[in-house]
Formats: C-alpha cells, structure tokens, sequence
C-alpha cells in the first residue's frame, strides 16, 4: 500500500518520528508494518506502530544501518510502500493494574498501548541511556517513571530496578526494548507470579509467517520449538520465551 | 489468449509457480492474493519427521539478495498432509509437494505417503544447502541424482520434479542424470551457496556458517543455467532465481522454461506472482502473441 | 601499525589489491588515486598474442552488479613488456601480471618472457570465462590446474598466484591442485558464469551469450569460496569478489585472506582503494588493533 | 565529487533539464559527467555537458530507467556524486563554416559546442520525432533549421535530409544523434569530402578508460581495432568509425 509522508523531524540524536497517512486497517497496540526504505536496501524493514488516529499513523525509529538512514531522509510528500499492520499485538486485559515498560526506541510501540490499554492503574516506567524521548507524549496517560544510567533525567539506573520495586502492586507487564532487559523483565515477573507480555526483535523478510527467518525460540511440553516473530508475534507471554 | 503449459501431467493455468520454501503452505499469501490465478503452488520442503529449524539468526540481507539458514523447519510429511493439504485442497491449483530426504529411502518413503488426491507433483528436493546431513551431499553427483530420481519415479503417479542446486560445475550432466532417471522436469536453481561475517563478533552470521543466497543478485546466475539445462534435455524446465517482474519471468521463458518460480520475490511485495502474471499478459497483449507456448524457447543466438 | 603483508615473496605495504582487468594497466587510475599507496598492481589479463576482445555491447549491468563480456582485449605481452610496464615501474608499488594461455605452453611462454625487472608476481588466469578455447576448460579440472601450476612454476622466478574459478563443485580441490603445482598463493573469485537476455529483441545481450557477473551481488558466494579454500591450503589465499568498502574487506580477512583485492568497486568509485586502505588503518586504530596479521584468519566458528 | 542540484525540471515530455553546482574541471565541448543515478541502480551514467558557466553545469537527459528516473525525481538541493569530465571532446578547428547537426536528445552535447565553436559561419540543424525542445536556446548562436518527422514544427523529415543539401557549403560537420543519423552523417561527408566528427554512445561501466567495456569498432590499417568510447571518444572522425 502506498502511503503519503505527513511529517518526519528528529526528537532525539539519531531518533526520529515518521506520520503518514493510512487507509489500510486500523491497527492493534503491538502490531508492526513492514516498510520499503528505498535506496539500495532490498526487504523492507519493520517498525511497531506509534501512534495512530484516524487515517494518520506514527512511527519512532533509530537510525541504524541504510534504511533507516534513508528513512531519515524522506520528506512530507514523499511515498512509502507499506505493508500491515503485522503480528499479533499485546493482549489487551480490561481493568487490571498495568505497568508499561520500556528501554531506548523500545518504546516505540507503547505509547499506542498505553493510549488503548484500558487499565485500572497504570504505571509507565521509560528507560534510557542518557538522552530521553517521547516523555512528555505519556504523560496524562498513568504515572510515568523515567530512568537514565548516568541519572540526568528522572532516577539513575535501569529501568528494570523500577520494576523490581512496583512489581507487587501490578496484575499485568508489557515489555519493550533490549534483549537483556526483556530477559529481566521475564525473570522478575515470573518470580513474582505475574503476567508479562513482551515484544520481540528478529532479522524479517516477509514479515506475514511464510519465510520462517524470524524464529523465536519457545518452551514446548517436550521441550522447544521455533515461532514466528512476525505472525505468533512480535508480542510472546514472556513465560514461554527461550532467551 | 493462451497462457497454459503443461508439466508433466500437471496442467498449469500459467506458468508462474511459487518457488518452494518462499510461499508457506499458501496460507499467509492467501490473504493477500488469490491462490487460484497461480500456475501452481510448491509448498516448503517436508522431511519425514517434523524439523525445528536452525536457530536465529536465519535470515541476512545483502546486496540485492538475501542469505537464509532456515534449515528446513517442517512439520514433516504426516502434519502436512493432515494439517496442511485440506487447506490447499479447497483452491483450485495444483499442488506440488517438495520433499528433501537425508537418504535415498526417505524420499521414497516421502513419495509413497504423498501418492494421494489433492497432491499432482513431487519436488524432489536434492539440493538444499542447509542440512549439514541432506541435500548437498545428493544434488552435486549425477549418480546420486540419477538414482533417487529412478526410485521416486517408481514409487509415485504423481508428476516427478527434480530441483538442482547451482553448486555445481556442470549443471547439464545433473539435468541429464534426472532425465536419465525418468523426471518428468527439472527446476532449478536454488540458492546458490553463500556466506557472511558479522565484523564486530567476527563470527559468522549464521551458526551453520555457509548459508543459501537468493533474490535478484543471482538471476543472471540462474538464467544461465536454465539456459544451458534447456538446451540438453527434452523434458521441461522450470526457471527459477531472483525473478521480481514479469520481465525476468520473460527473460527465462524465452530462454526455455516451461514454467518459473518466484521465490524470493513474495517476501519483498506478496502480490508479486499475480503482478506477474498480469504484466505477461499484458506484454502478449502489446505484443499480439496468442499463446504463451509462442514465447517459450524462442531466444535466437 | 603493521598493515604489510606477505604474498610469497611480494611484501605488500598493505593488504589492498586491484583485480585485474578492472585497473587496466594503472594509467587511467593513476590520475584519480597516488598508486603507491597501494598493496599490489594486477594488470589486465594478457595473452601471447594481440587480442581485440569482443564485439559490443560488452557489459550489462544486473542487480547490484555488471555482467562483462570483454573477451580478454589487450595488447599482448609484448606489448605490455615495451609500452606500460616502464610506466607501472615509475612507482613504488609490487606489479603482478595476470596472464591467460589457451594452452600450456602459451601460460609457460608467457611466464618466461614475463620473468623480468619491475615484474614481482604472475597471476595465472586459469578461469576467464569469455574465451571459448581458452581459460574454462582449464580452470574446471584440479589435474589441469596442476599441471599449468607446476610448468608456470619451474618457468618463473617471480611469485605464482593460481586465480581460480568459482564456477566448480567444489573449489577446495582445485586450491589443493594449485598448492600441489607449487603456487606461492591462491587468488580467487573470477567472475561467477551468468547471462541476460534482451527481451524485446529475444537475443542474448552479448554475442557470446554467456557473461562474467562480478560485484556485490556476489560478494556471499566469494567469501564462501575464499573461506573455503582457507581452510584445506597453508599458503597465502588473496579473496575478492564484491568488495565495496573496508568492511567487505574486512569480512575477507577475517575469513582468512591475506590479501584482497578490489575489482568492479573501481569502476563505481576509482577512489575505492585508497578509501578501502584508510578504512582498514581507522578500524584497527578504533579498536586497537597493531598488527594486521591479527584480523587475517581471526574468525571464530 | 559531490554537487549539489539548483534545478531540475522538465522541457518536453520526458526530457529534463537539470543544472548543478560544479567546482571540477571547466569542461570542453563533447566531453561527459558519469552520475550516480542513486537507487537501486548500481554503475554510474553517462551524460553530456548540455551548457556551462562559472561553477554551473547543465545537462539535458531522457528519462530512459531506472537511473534517468531517478534523476528525473531530484529537488533543488539534493546532492549528486559525480566524476568528469570524461571523454576527447569536440576538436574545435577556429573559422571554418560549421555544421551542427542533433537527433533527439542528442543535441545535449551540442548547445555547448555551439557556444564555443568559434566558426566563421554556424548552421545548426536540429531533428525531433515531434516534440521539439532547447530550440531557443540555439537561436542567435547560427543559423538554426528545425526539422520534425511528420512536420508539427520545421521541415518535414529528417534531419539529414537537411545536411544533404547544406554540405556543400561548410567545412566541417559535428553530429550527435541516434546511430542511424549518425551513419548518414558518415555517408554524406564522406561522400563531400567534408570533415565530420560525431559522438558516440556506448554501454559504460568505468568512464575512464579502464575496463574496456564502451567498446567502439574502427578501422584500422590492417583491418579494425575496438577504441574506448569514453576515453578515446566519445567523440570520433566520422570516417574511422565501422558501424
Ligand atoms: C517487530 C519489529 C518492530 C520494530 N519496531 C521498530 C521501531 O518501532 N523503531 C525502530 O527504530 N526499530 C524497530 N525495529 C528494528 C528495525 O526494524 C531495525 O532497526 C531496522 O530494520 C534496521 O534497518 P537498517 O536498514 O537501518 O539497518 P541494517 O543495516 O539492516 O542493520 C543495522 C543494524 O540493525 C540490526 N537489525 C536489522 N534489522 C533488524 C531487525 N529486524 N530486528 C533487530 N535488529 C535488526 C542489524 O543486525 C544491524 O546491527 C523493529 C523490529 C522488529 C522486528
Ligand atoms: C558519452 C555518453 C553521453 C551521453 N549523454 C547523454 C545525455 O546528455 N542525455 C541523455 O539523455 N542521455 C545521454 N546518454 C545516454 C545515457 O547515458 C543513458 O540514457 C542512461 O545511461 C540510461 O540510464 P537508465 O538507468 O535510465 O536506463 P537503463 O535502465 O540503464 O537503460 C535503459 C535503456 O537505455 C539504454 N542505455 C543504457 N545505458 C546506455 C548508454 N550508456 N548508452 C546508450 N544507451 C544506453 C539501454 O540499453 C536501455 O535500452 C549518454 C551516453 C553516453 C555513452
Ligand atoms: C527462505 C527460503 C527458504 C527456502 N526453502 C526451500 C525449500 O524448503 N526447498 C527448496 O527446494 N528450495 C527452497 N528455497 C529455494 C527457493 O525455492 C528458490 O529455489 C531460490 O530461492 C531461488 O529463487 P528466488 O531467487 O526467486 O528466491 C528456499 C529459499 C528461501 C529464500
Ligand atoms: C570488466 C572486467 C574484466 C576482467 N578481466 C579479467 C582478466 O583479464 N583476468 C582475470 O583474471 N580476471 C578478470 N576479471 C575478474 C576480476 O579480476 C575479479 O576476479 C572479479 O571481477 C570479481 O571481483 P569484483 O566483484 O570485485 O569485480 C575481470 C572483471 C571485470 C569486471
Ligand atoms: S519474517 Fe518471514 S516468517 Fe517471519
Ligand atoms: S567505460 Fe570503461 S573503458 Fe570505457
């Protein structure tokens, strides 16, 4: 599908916020689109939703390699071919305590969430290294804890130590952002018998459940198997993940 | 306007075929597209118990191309037929089962359980690179092609497919071996054998080291190889490597497949095999060419 | 910080190359790039005689990279001898002469005439595919790679680079066949085999129907093959294929090249090789490496 | 060398004219730019100097792929890497009565040359299909002709048509054009006696000289030789030239 650049500003160094326009489906919290960046890149890459109301949808992405760069290129006006919305998304639980966490640009796609998560309480714990993004964007939404390694916005350290201490007081986690973070983040709430949700990351091609490139290892009864990030996923039941 | 081969008893609306291990089992595209309007499906190699696959990461972009080291994730022969025929059973498109054994009695094996309605081809998989075991060891020894072909030719009435792999220094003395052995066609290329470093780590991208290369990086590859195939055996070619438009789809057909695959391609825009399919009918249009058959082969040198 | 290394008995200032035939004979690149700033010199592929190579269209640009069809133009080695060799000796920089018999004899003609002043290495070209009597026949058959090793070896007193094909089953054989003649060292890719067709007018694009792809597209097969041939010889291996930049020469070292050298990126960029030896120097100075022998083979498996 | 693109717009249907910044070499007339298209494309393309002056390079390009598309897409501002000026160029021989002859697209090199032949008398012919384009630009430097195929504007015919009846009266003839036109300028100033040079297009990979891929037969005492139609030409004595 073609889609109309609205918008496309820097936030942060190498972070940028993308709008286009979009007629396909309305996504869920959680969901990715697969994104031709152009230039010499060959598969498209995918980026989780943002934001997204009526026609207009977001995305916030790191400048990593080529595409990403290209992306950070393209002007209002321009044209994006897209695929999506993508995968899954989180399990939505009405009126439970909810803590939404997130590390880096790990965070892209729970501001979403959180905007749809119909929750009882909910608490927001960002994680960064040093620079901070997005911030302001949550708040209103629940109560927003923000963390930095060296401690130049908000408490100093990472954002998991946040949620070692509020894990008692929440029914549900949902989870965004690095590997070593997510892997915390299944360890606590598992200790602490709580439900936990989280997003994964794998290399894509297709992006839809056919290629079979972007295995996530799981626990099975017999011991594990391989899912598909794009389609079992990107959200898994931190439980069940083989990090 | 006649757009219709035939491939050994399997008549093919068109002929642009999903390449196997590219399409699924016709379950994801179908949302996409019509599984209908294409020639014919090739499912996801099948071994004959079920395969976890490799580990991540599986999958490495490169110039115009993709490495991949899925390592035959399956759900092997019987979850297929269980599981995955009833759905493809219910479109009206051939379905061609593409099988990959670690030995000469498994393909057999393979053949006979998929000797069944709904199934109107067997893809004999000799050349997957990824299994340390399988494939490789088969695909680049006419013998050994020679052999499995004549025991799988024996133990099915389904149309016989033999898929080479380009890993090879001659690939006509594969094509003919399978000939040889009573294919009823032969498809080809695979992946060519390839491989990439990750410089930070130094370490392989892919824990199996060496992966398989596909996508457009390699088209004029496998054309070349089609072509020469083409021009050693009687039976027919199915063309495959890197076709992303209905013009690289022309540039085999002309050369001589039969038929091609696209493989690659439906990861980077899923509608591509319909796209193709309207973009060669458009060019008999513009070009008033009333049956594809004209077009076939038809490369003057 | 070391970056020189040893190719039999050439010392290279640094690791960087320029394949032949797509330096031509220094000339042309030297009024973009100070030639002496790099690691060796690979002249265009030379013959007995005078050879005006073939007709045009000559080259063809695929996806990510070019199929050529040159047909081996060049002087002669006579030619070569009287008209550019003073010119490369004004620099300071290890000249190896790539040298293309159509039989043995030609190579060890060519290798005795060529074993003069100014001259520090002979490349033997046992792989171009663009000549039909010559090269392929024998870059395909280890007994042939051995014997033409073996009579270039005892001709010469310079360094004997064998360059070998890709286009082989398995490439470590004919690595094993060069050791065994008596090379000082092995150089490889050449062009992988591949064609395009012109569908508008149903001909193949060059009058030789089949082409040389070279470039990124197949940088994965090369690194394949260079990794490859590491393993199984204990001399020297020089890997291109593809090489864009200092990471893709990076990824060759790391696999176990001693040397690389850099082809078709010249063409892109004629400042490449100076850009891809600047690259290598920060890549060590950024993570502190002193010697350039410490990346040479470092893969871990 | 990079340059950085101050405009670009179309001036007949799928013809562009774009003009850049250009710190290089000052060129001479008939010599060419190689420009990396961007994109997917992988070698850069060939193109003539359309016009030049004081650190503004002009060219005049037909959308014909991928590259030329791309280029067609470009904004003021972007930038551009470019190598050249390549090529021999036009041999400039002061105060002769001179013939300018263009096919098409062809007379991109052309309007250079007319700025800078210096010739005692210049007639210059120009030859479309239909659509004429750059005539304007011509008009004041010689005596300009204009012909079309079926007569919309100018004479009806072919441009060499006009070369036919005008040979007897210059001294040296400079073409560029499609390869038929070509061989016809080949023919008639052979067969006057007039010298005649023409530019030639070639498949090219290097640009330089290096990769003898822009391969041009001619002749030769013995027979024939290939001649490097970037290095070499890409412009050549007419008479020299085996088509
Ligand atoms: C479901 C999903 C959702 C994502 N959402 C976002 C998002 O909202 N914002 C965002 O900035 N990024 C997101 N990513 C990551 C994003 O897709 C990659 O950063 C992007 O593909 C890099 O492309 P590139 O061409 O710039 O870099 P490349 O040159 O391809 O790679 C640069 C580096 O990024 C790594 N990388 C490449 N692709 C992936 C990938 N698919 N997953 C993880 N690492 C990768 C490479 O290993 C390499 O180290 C998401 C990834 C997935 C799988
Ligand atoms: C010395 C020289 C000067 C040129 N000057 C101009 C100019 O001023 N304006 C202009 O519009 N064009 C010029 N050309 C032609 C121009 O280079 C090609 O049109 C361009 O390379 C096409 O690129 P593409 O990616 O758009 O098309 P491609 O997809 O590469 O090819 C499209 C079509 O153009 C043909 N083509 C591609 N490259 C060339 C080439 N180098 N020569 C001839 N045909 C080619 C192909 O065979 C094909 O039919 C010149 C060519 C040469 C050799
Ligand atoms: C991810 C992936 C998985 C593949 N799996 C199989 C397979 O199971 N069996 C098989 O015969 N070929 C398999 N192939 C090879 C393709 O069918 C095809 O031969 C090859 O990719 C070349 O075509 P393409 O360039 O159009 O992709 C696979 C290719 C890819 C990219
Ligand atoms: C135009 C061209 C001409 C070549 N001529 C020769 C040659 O004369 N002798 C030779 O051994 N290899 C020749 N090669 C092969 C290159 O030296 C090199 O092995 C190959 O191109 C792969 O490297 P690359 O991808 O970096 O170009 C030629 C390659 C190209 C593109
Ligand atoms: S990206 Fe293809 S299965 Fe997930
Ligand atoms: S383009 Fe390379 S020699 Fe002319």
């Amino acid at each position: 599908m073609k889609a109309r650049v609205l918008s496309n500003r820097g936030i942060a160094s190498s972070v940028y916020e993308m709008t286009f326009e979009w007629k396909g489906k309305k996504p869920h919290p959680g969901q990715f689109l697969m994104i031709d960046c152009q230039g010499k890149t060959f598969l498209k890459r995918p980026f989780s939703v943002n934001d997204f109301e009526e026609e207009k949808m977001t995305i916030l992405y790191q400048v990593r390699g080529e595409g990403t760069k290209n992306l950070s290129q393209m002007k209002e006006g321009d044209i994006l071919e897209i695929t999506g919305p993508h995968g899954n998304g989180f399990e939505i639980l009405e009126g439970k305590r909810v803590l939404i966490v997130g590390g880096g640009v790990g965070i892209a796609p729970l501001l979403y969430l959180a905007k749809k998560v119909k929750a009882q309480k909910l608490y927001i714990a960002l994680g960064f290294k040093r620079e901070t993004f997005l911030v302001e964007k949550f708040e209103g939404l629940g109560e927003v804890v923000v963390t930095t390694e060296e401690g130049s916005t908000g408490r100093k350290g990472l954002v998991t130590s946040v949620v070692e201490e509020m894990i008692g007081e929440v029914d549900i986690v949902y989870g965004c952002g690095p590997k070593p973070m997510l892997k915390a983040l299944q360890e606590i709430s598992m200790k602490a018998n709580v439900l936990c949700q989280i997003s994964l990351e794998e290399k894509m091609a297709c992006g839809i459940g056919a290629c079979l490139g972007c295995a996530c290892k799981v626990r099975e009864d017999k011991g594990f198997s391989y899912k598909r990030v794009c389609r079992d996923g990107p959200v898994f039941w931190a439980e069940e993940v083989l990090f | 306007m006649n757009l219709s081969v035939e491939i050994g008893k399997i008549k093919l609306k068109n002929p642009v075929i999903t390449a196997s291990g590219t399409f699924g089992f016709g379950r994801e595209y179908s949302e996409y597209i019509d599984l209908n309007k294409l020639g014919a499906i090739v499912v996801k190699g099948l071994t004959v118990k079920p395969r976890e696959g490799n580990p991540p990461p599986r999958l490495f972009e490169t110039a115009s191309g993709i490495l991949n080291s899925i390592g035959l994730q399956n759900p092997g022969v019987d979850a297929f037929i269980e599981r995955e025929l009833p759905f493809l059973k219910s479109f009206d498109v051939p379905v061609i089962v593409n099988i990959a054994g670690e030995t000469v009695e498994e393909f057999v094996y393979m053949a006979e359980k998929l000797d069944i309605e709904g199934i109107e081809g067997i893809e004999i998989n000799v050349s997957c690179p990824n299994v340390k075991k399988g494939g490789m060891a088969f695909g680049v020894n006419p013998d050994d092609i020679f052999d499995i072909t004549r025991k799988v030719r024996k133990a099915t009435s389904k149309t016989v497919i033999v898929k080479l792999t380009p890993n090879v220094t001659d690939i006509k003395v594969c094509a003919k071996a399978a000939e040889k052995g009573g294919a009823d066609a032969i498809s080809l290329i695979n992946t060519v054998a390839g491989m990439a470093v990750d410089i930070d780590k130094r370490r392989p991208v892919f824990e199996n080291v060496i992966g398989g290369l596909s996508g457009p990086a390699i088209k004029p590859i496998a054309l070349k190889m089609v072509y020469e195939v083409v021009t050693v055996v009687s039976i027919p070619v199915i063309g495959m490597g890197g076709i992303m438009n209905y013009k690289d789809a022309l540039e085999f057909l002309i050369v001589g497949a039969r038929a091609i695959a696209v493989g690659t391609c439906n990861f980077v825009n899923p509608y591509c095999t319909v796209e193709i399919i309207d973009g060669i009918k458009k060019y008999m249009e513009e070009n008033e060419i009333e049956d594809i058959n004209e077009i076939i082969g038809s490369i003057k040198i």
